[in-house]
């Protein structure tokens, strides 16, 4: 369920009614409902499911995380070599 | 795409997959709640790529699939009505009721659309003051808020002719339903990261001290669906029961506190019959009492609603986890997506949809193109 | 006559189904059902007539004869309008068959109300598309139907060509060991219509890839490579085409998922309706079934036509899993690849 | 584009019309400067393409070669029903050109809804009708429209036929002093549908003529007559084929009334509803022109056959007044026998 | 047909057009009053095979032609309103108003529908009382006592989403003008035979004895039109001035009481505008107080009506029989059936249409079809 | 205007609202509306205009017009044959 997409904010108004933007999905662009995340600013990352922006998408913590798979095998292998391939 | 291709590095995969192989040492039953893992699951063969050791059981989290027959059937009845336009996300129009579906229901004149967003339908509200207009709100807590925003702009623009069919579902009663169950065999849960993203994660804290048993929040990319595995193999193997968030570039702990507002404005938590589950207490939302006025179901007096479900179809053990889609006498046969007997063969993320597009071992008869 | 449900694969076709519904038109399972099922029995039996396109022999001549009818919306959309359409998606069926297309006949059915400014511009667009072609218009017919029993325009084109002496072509042809060719970029047509009707804008425009394809196979030919099968991913995209491949020569596929030429706007746009590229109409674009030890020379002249310019080995048709298509996924795993049962649909749960 | 004026007989044609109206799909006047004035100059001049039918020669044959779109309604009328008159309406344009039909394709645009029960009787009635005249279905499309976008369901037929050797047959042979015969009683179509829209009974019942005329043509070619021209007198009736015969031979034509097969019940149709016999559709029926001295031996040839058993000689062509065709009344007068201008209309007052 | 096919017997055609020639001595011009009988004339050659001292002059007896522009234009505009179903003769569709036809507007979405009898709108009103059915009423006295019926039973069934844009025209004023005229050449009249069948003949002895001129009621057929003109060329040739009856077989002196008493009740005399013509005193019927709920005129408030005739069109000089339809120098030039200029040139009753229908002398560059 | 056809009236019936009937014209039937003819009887000829009929067909009437036809040039023939060629 809940199929949600991250884009970059690249503009906001205000439709009458409520907060709208625009998001980039790497060269294409849908309006979306900012109304849930008040404080995103244009050129930050959204997570957008059913034309809404349902969290900030916090690019610290996506480096963190790729950063930690990096690290994975590669710590491991470094601690206990022969183990590594005794299970591969 | 940023963010998505860096979470679908092969290499990076390998890694995952070795350290997972690595740390398994016995069996382990594991569900990831939510369809869309399901679906990242059987679409990146995910499942074919773990130590055998690791079974992936796939939960109820398919909210097309777990909408109750009672609720479609009045679904088709509200459609057919001439002075009704009925919007709907896509996936639920093949959704069978007891006697036919959506797509039917429009062959028969019925005007039903496709809409992305529900703000689509208030947008059709709008434009058409002279017809009916009614959304058919299903979904977990993800597309709650969503929901929400369509009936509150509703209210606030004055739409006499805007109702919703409410259907909405909530993952952790779902939880404690399956852990409740004398069948039970998970040992551990993926949380749906996109409902934590909304409803933050401290409800299901209780569900770990309850149960005594590991949750795992999890994004949809491969990538992330291995390491919520991994962590859930990693407290299985030493014993422990925590809640762990593996998808913190888009849960906070909190959640989005301006979506809970507008959802506690909006909902009441409600009792809810779950397709092929049965009635779980207190596991929906329907409106509050204050949108009453825009529930489709009191809007329009549907009548004479008999449902019946197909008795050869056992998703209701296919949603607990007790049965694999293809161990069902029917999957393939009686049962394929042109013919679902059962809504788990209904939506693409559906857990027997999902093994029928995507499984290595469906029989190859039933795949067949006429030449 | 009633309807025959006793010979299905599946065991109760059509049975939820006592009318016409969309998915019947979207050259998925169960468009393949209502021909097999309702007309080919019809007709005259299981083999044979009603298929996209034909071969008969015409004064020692092979002629190459396919229709299709064109039921577009919008009309108009960016990269064409359903005029040019018309004319490439039918010169391409007979290109298909490795014949050179000669002539088409065209029938449209106008909705009244329809603007004459209109027809004018998809008229004019048809006579420029067939003139680039060098095929020519010989006949056609004008309907038309009252307002609210059409939608605008229905185009239905018939197109005939002839089969050079020595060439046979068909998707019965390919063999496991055959190597499979795109010859460029995948769903920029289908996703150029979705894009007008889901409201979705683009940075750099995606627009449709309607292009005759004949001049394409010409050269293709001409490289003197051993090729089997040809196909336009139309309707359903490449799944439908590959899927159609693998019953028809009881082959299994196997694509390379990373392999496939997708691009960005086209994926970024499936992730956000949750749809598969796969499954995206393309007007275009072929795939080749060819020789493996030919297939890095057809590469190479493919790569010399300006509409072959990006084309790519995707993949290799085998003895296992005959008549199922599989495509090895990024991260390594497989799946699936199967054809749609009815219509696309945005998927959003 | 915009939509050239410049040329026409009339000053200001489709003027008045910026969008289709129902006449321009009636067979009439507005049908004609519909194709000649918008189509032609897209699809590349004046001249030749998009006529009803054409020849091609391919591979050393003569191939005759049409296509009709069918948007009837009802779907099923009186004698027959839309099925029946795709494929015998294409036959005939093929037979029309003295060409032995061979194979049709059928092209379907379904409307959602369209009950398959009904789609059946249809397909089945196609499939009996191309076996009864020996002619094979061999490819298709099917497309589905939105229900409110279509009719139940259109079908365009292209039929593909061969011309024998030393046949020389079209509107454009026929000459001042040929013999005009029809082969039967006109206006049976026509009224047979308009019975069941204006509510209109019979006694005896009305049905259409629907049938495949090559049989009939082929038993005239091998009565070793001149014939110059062959047309069935489909939408526009005997009107429209007789001024189009005239208009490309620039012949004049002259008939006479009492002389033309009217059967009662189609006489008083028209009287009842203020129309004239000769505009009404034909869907069994064909007008020859035929070099005077072998009209008598055409016509015993004809009368031999199940479809020519009431042929009648019906008048002649002239050279005088090119163009246009005249009638001799019942009260020895003349009158212009016109083209319509667009949709036939019960005239009333 | 029996009562038809007798009265088109050639034979006895020769002998009236024997019988005609030989009572003629000089010029005459007589006009046939109505539509159906120049019709008939043109359409069996009659004008050709008359000795060449009969002047035929085709009257204003087609209620299509004379049909104001006004009223036409305010046609279009009713038909254009979404909840209106337009039902109409199947002729008026292609009568142009001052911008579109009916065609037009069905074209642009108008719900445009060809009745054959004014009951069927009756019964379009009754299965569609969401809608509002607007029947457009025209014709002479022949096709008022269907009209009549059809507002009459729309008032006893109550069917408030029935009414009638009328334009019902008389034939004994138009007379009267025709013979007021300062140009007129009119000698004698073949009187519309089955005006007479309902209306009776009585109101025609007045109009012999003011304007001294033969009057012939006079049916449709060859041999009725034949008869018609013998006996008023013999009435002309004898110098009396008589009013006949040559249609006997279909009219009663008294004409029909039973629809005459419809016609007062429904109908109230009125000044009517002729297009082409003018407005002539008392020379129509418009709805009787007692029936104006159901004037659509009223019903629908049509504004800015903005009328303008072709300035070529010289149809009024056409039906007033001071030309002759191809002395028109639009006639088969800028004027065509299908590019028609005036209300004579629409219909195919209409004195130019028949001219280029039937007329001998057309000129072939304006019958070409495209080859 | 006014195109008006003889029928032959074949069975006449109360449609709830008026007096309707079935008229025959050579073999084609229609409904039609008899309100206005209260007297005519099945078998009776009449006159349809717009779906109504509006007079009685005289068969007696026609019969002498159509006598008074086929006597006209006979008689005058008779009285004076020569003149009667010059005529023609
Ligand atoms: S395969 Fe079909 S019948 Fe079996 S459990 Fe799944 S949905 Fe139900
Ligand atoms: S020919 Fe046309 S323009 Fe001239 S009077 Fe007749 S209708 Fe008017
Ligand atoms: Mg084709
Ligand atoms: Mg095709
Ligand atoms: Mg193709
Ligand atoms: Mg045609
Ligand atoms: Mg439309
Ligand atoms: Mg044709
Ligand atoms: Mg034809
Ligand atoms: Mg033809
Ligand atoms: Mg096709
Ligand atoms: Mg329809």
């Amino acid at each position: 369920m809940c199929l949600g997409i991250p884009g970059r904010i690249i503009e906001i108004y205000d439709n009458g009614i409520t907060r709208m933007g625009k998001v980039d999905f790497n060269g294409i662009v849908k309006e979306v409902c900012l109304a849930y995340l008040p404080d995103l600013q244009v050129g930050d990352y959204t997570i957008v499911h059913v034309g809404f922006a349902i969290t900030r998408l916090d690019e610290e913590s996506a480096r963190e995380t790729l950063a930690l798979f990096q690290s994975l095998g590669v710590l491991e292998e470094e601690l206990n070599p022969d183990e590594s391939h005794e299970t591969a | 795409m940023k963010y998505l291709d860096e979470f679908r590095d092969p290499a990076l995969a390998r890694r995952l997959f070795e350290q997972i192989r690595r740390i398994t040492t016995r069996h382990w039953a594991i569900m990831e709640v939510c369809g869309g893992q399901t679906h990242s699951i059987i679409r990146n063969g995910i499942d074919q790529l773990l130590p055998p050791e690791i079974e992936l059981i796939h939960g109820p989290g398919c909210p097309v699939c777990v909408t109750p027959l009672e609720i479609i059937d009045k679904a088709l009845a509200i459609a057919a009505l001439p002075e009704v336009i009925f919007c709907s996300f896509g996936d639920m129009l093949r959704v069978p009721g007891s006697r036919k579906d959506l797509f039917r229901v429009k062959s028969e004149g019925g005007d039903v659309r496709v809409v992305y967003s529900p703000l689509d339908a208030v947008k059709l509200a709008q434009q058409h003051p002279d017809r009916q207009v009614v959304f058919f709100a299903i979904g977990f807590e993800t597309t709650a808020p969503a929901n929400a925003m369509a009936v509150y702009q509703a209210a606030r623009l004055g739409l006499k002719n805007f109702s919703m069919l409410v259907s909405h579902v909530l993952v952790p009663p779902a939880i404690s339903a399956i852990m409740e169950s004398p069948n039970n065999r998970v040992q551990g849960f993926l949380a749906a990261g996109h409902v934590c993203s909304v409803m933050g994660i401290e409800e299901y804290r209780s569900l770990v001290e309850t149960y005594r048993v590991p949750i795992v929040v999890t994004g949809f990319e491969p990538l992330d669906v291995l390491e919520g595995i991994r962590r859930a193999i990693l407290q299985l193997e030493q014993g422990r029961a925590e809640l762990d968030n593996a998808y913190e570039r888009a849960v906070r702990p909190e959640g989005n506190v301006a979506a809970k507002q507008m959802l506690a404005d909006v909902f009441t938590v409600t009792d809810r019959t779950w397709r092929g589950i049965g009635r779980i207490p207190r596991s929906g939302w329907r409106l509050s009492d204050r949108y009453a006025e825009f529930d489709a179901e009191f809007r329009f007096n549907v009548h004479d609603i008999q449902t019946s479900e197909s008795p050869l179809c056992r998703s209701g053990e296919v949603l607990q986890g007790l049965l694999k889609p293809n161990q069902c006498p029917a999957f393939g046969k009686e049962c394929t997506p042109r013919t679902p007997l059962g809504a788990t063969m209904v939506s693409s993320e559906g857990a027997c949809a999902a093994y029928y597009q995507y499984g290595r071992f469906v029989p190859t008869s039933t795949i067949g193109v006429a030449s | 006559m009633t309807v025959d449900f006793s010979n299905w694969v599946c065991p109760t076709p059509l049975r939820d189904y006592p009318a016409i519904v969309m998915g019947h038109g979207a050259g998925g399972k169960l468009s393949t059902e209502l021909i097999t099922h309702l007309f080919l029995p019809a007709f005259g039996g299981p083999h044979g007539p009603l298929a996209d396109a034909a071969l008969i022999d015409v004064g020692g001549a092979r002629l190459a004869i396919s229709t299709d009818s064109f039921v577009v919306r919008p009309l108009f959309f960016p990269g064409g309008n359903i005029g040019e359409l018309a004319i490439n998606g039918t010169i391409n069926d007979i290109a298909m068959m490795g014949a050179q297309p000669i002539a088409l006949t065209a029938s449209f059915i106008l909705e009244e109300g329809m603007p004459l400014a209109q027809l004018g511009l998809i008229a004019e667009s048809m006579g420029r598309a067939a003139h680039n072609a060098g095929v020519i218009l010989i006949a056609g017919d004008t309907k038309v139907v009252d307002r609210g029993h059409g939608d605008g325009v229905y185009i239905t084109t018939t197109g005939f060509g002839l089969v050079p002496a020595g060439i046979t072509i068909g998707p019965e042809h390919a063999r496991p060991g055959d190597a499979i060719i795109v010859s460029g970029p995948i769903g920029l047509h289908g996703i150029a219509i979705l894009s007008v009707r889901e409201g979705i804008e683009f940075g750099a425009p995606v627009t449709s890839d309607t292009a005759a394809l004949h001049g394409l196979v010409s050269t293709m030919l001409a490289s003197g490579s051993r090729i089997h099968t040809l196909r336009d991913p139309t309707r359903g995209g490449v799944a439908a085409a590959l899927n159609e491949i693998a019953a028809t020569a009881q082959i299994g596929i196997e694509i390379i998922e990373r392999d496939i030429p997708i691009p960005p706007a086209v994926q970024a746009a499936c992730e956000l309706l949750g749809m598969d590229p796969l499954h995206i109409a393309n007007e275009g674009k072929l795939i080749v079934f060819v020789e493996r030890d030919d297939a890095e020379r057809l590469l190479a002249a493919m790569r010399t036509h300006p509409l072959g310019r990006d084309a790519a080995l995707i993949g290799y048709a085998t003895i296992d899993h005959p008549g199922v298509v599989v495509a090895r996924t990024g991260i390594g795993g497989m799946r699936v690849v199967d054809t749609l049962v009815g219509e696309q649909l945005p998927r959003i749960c």
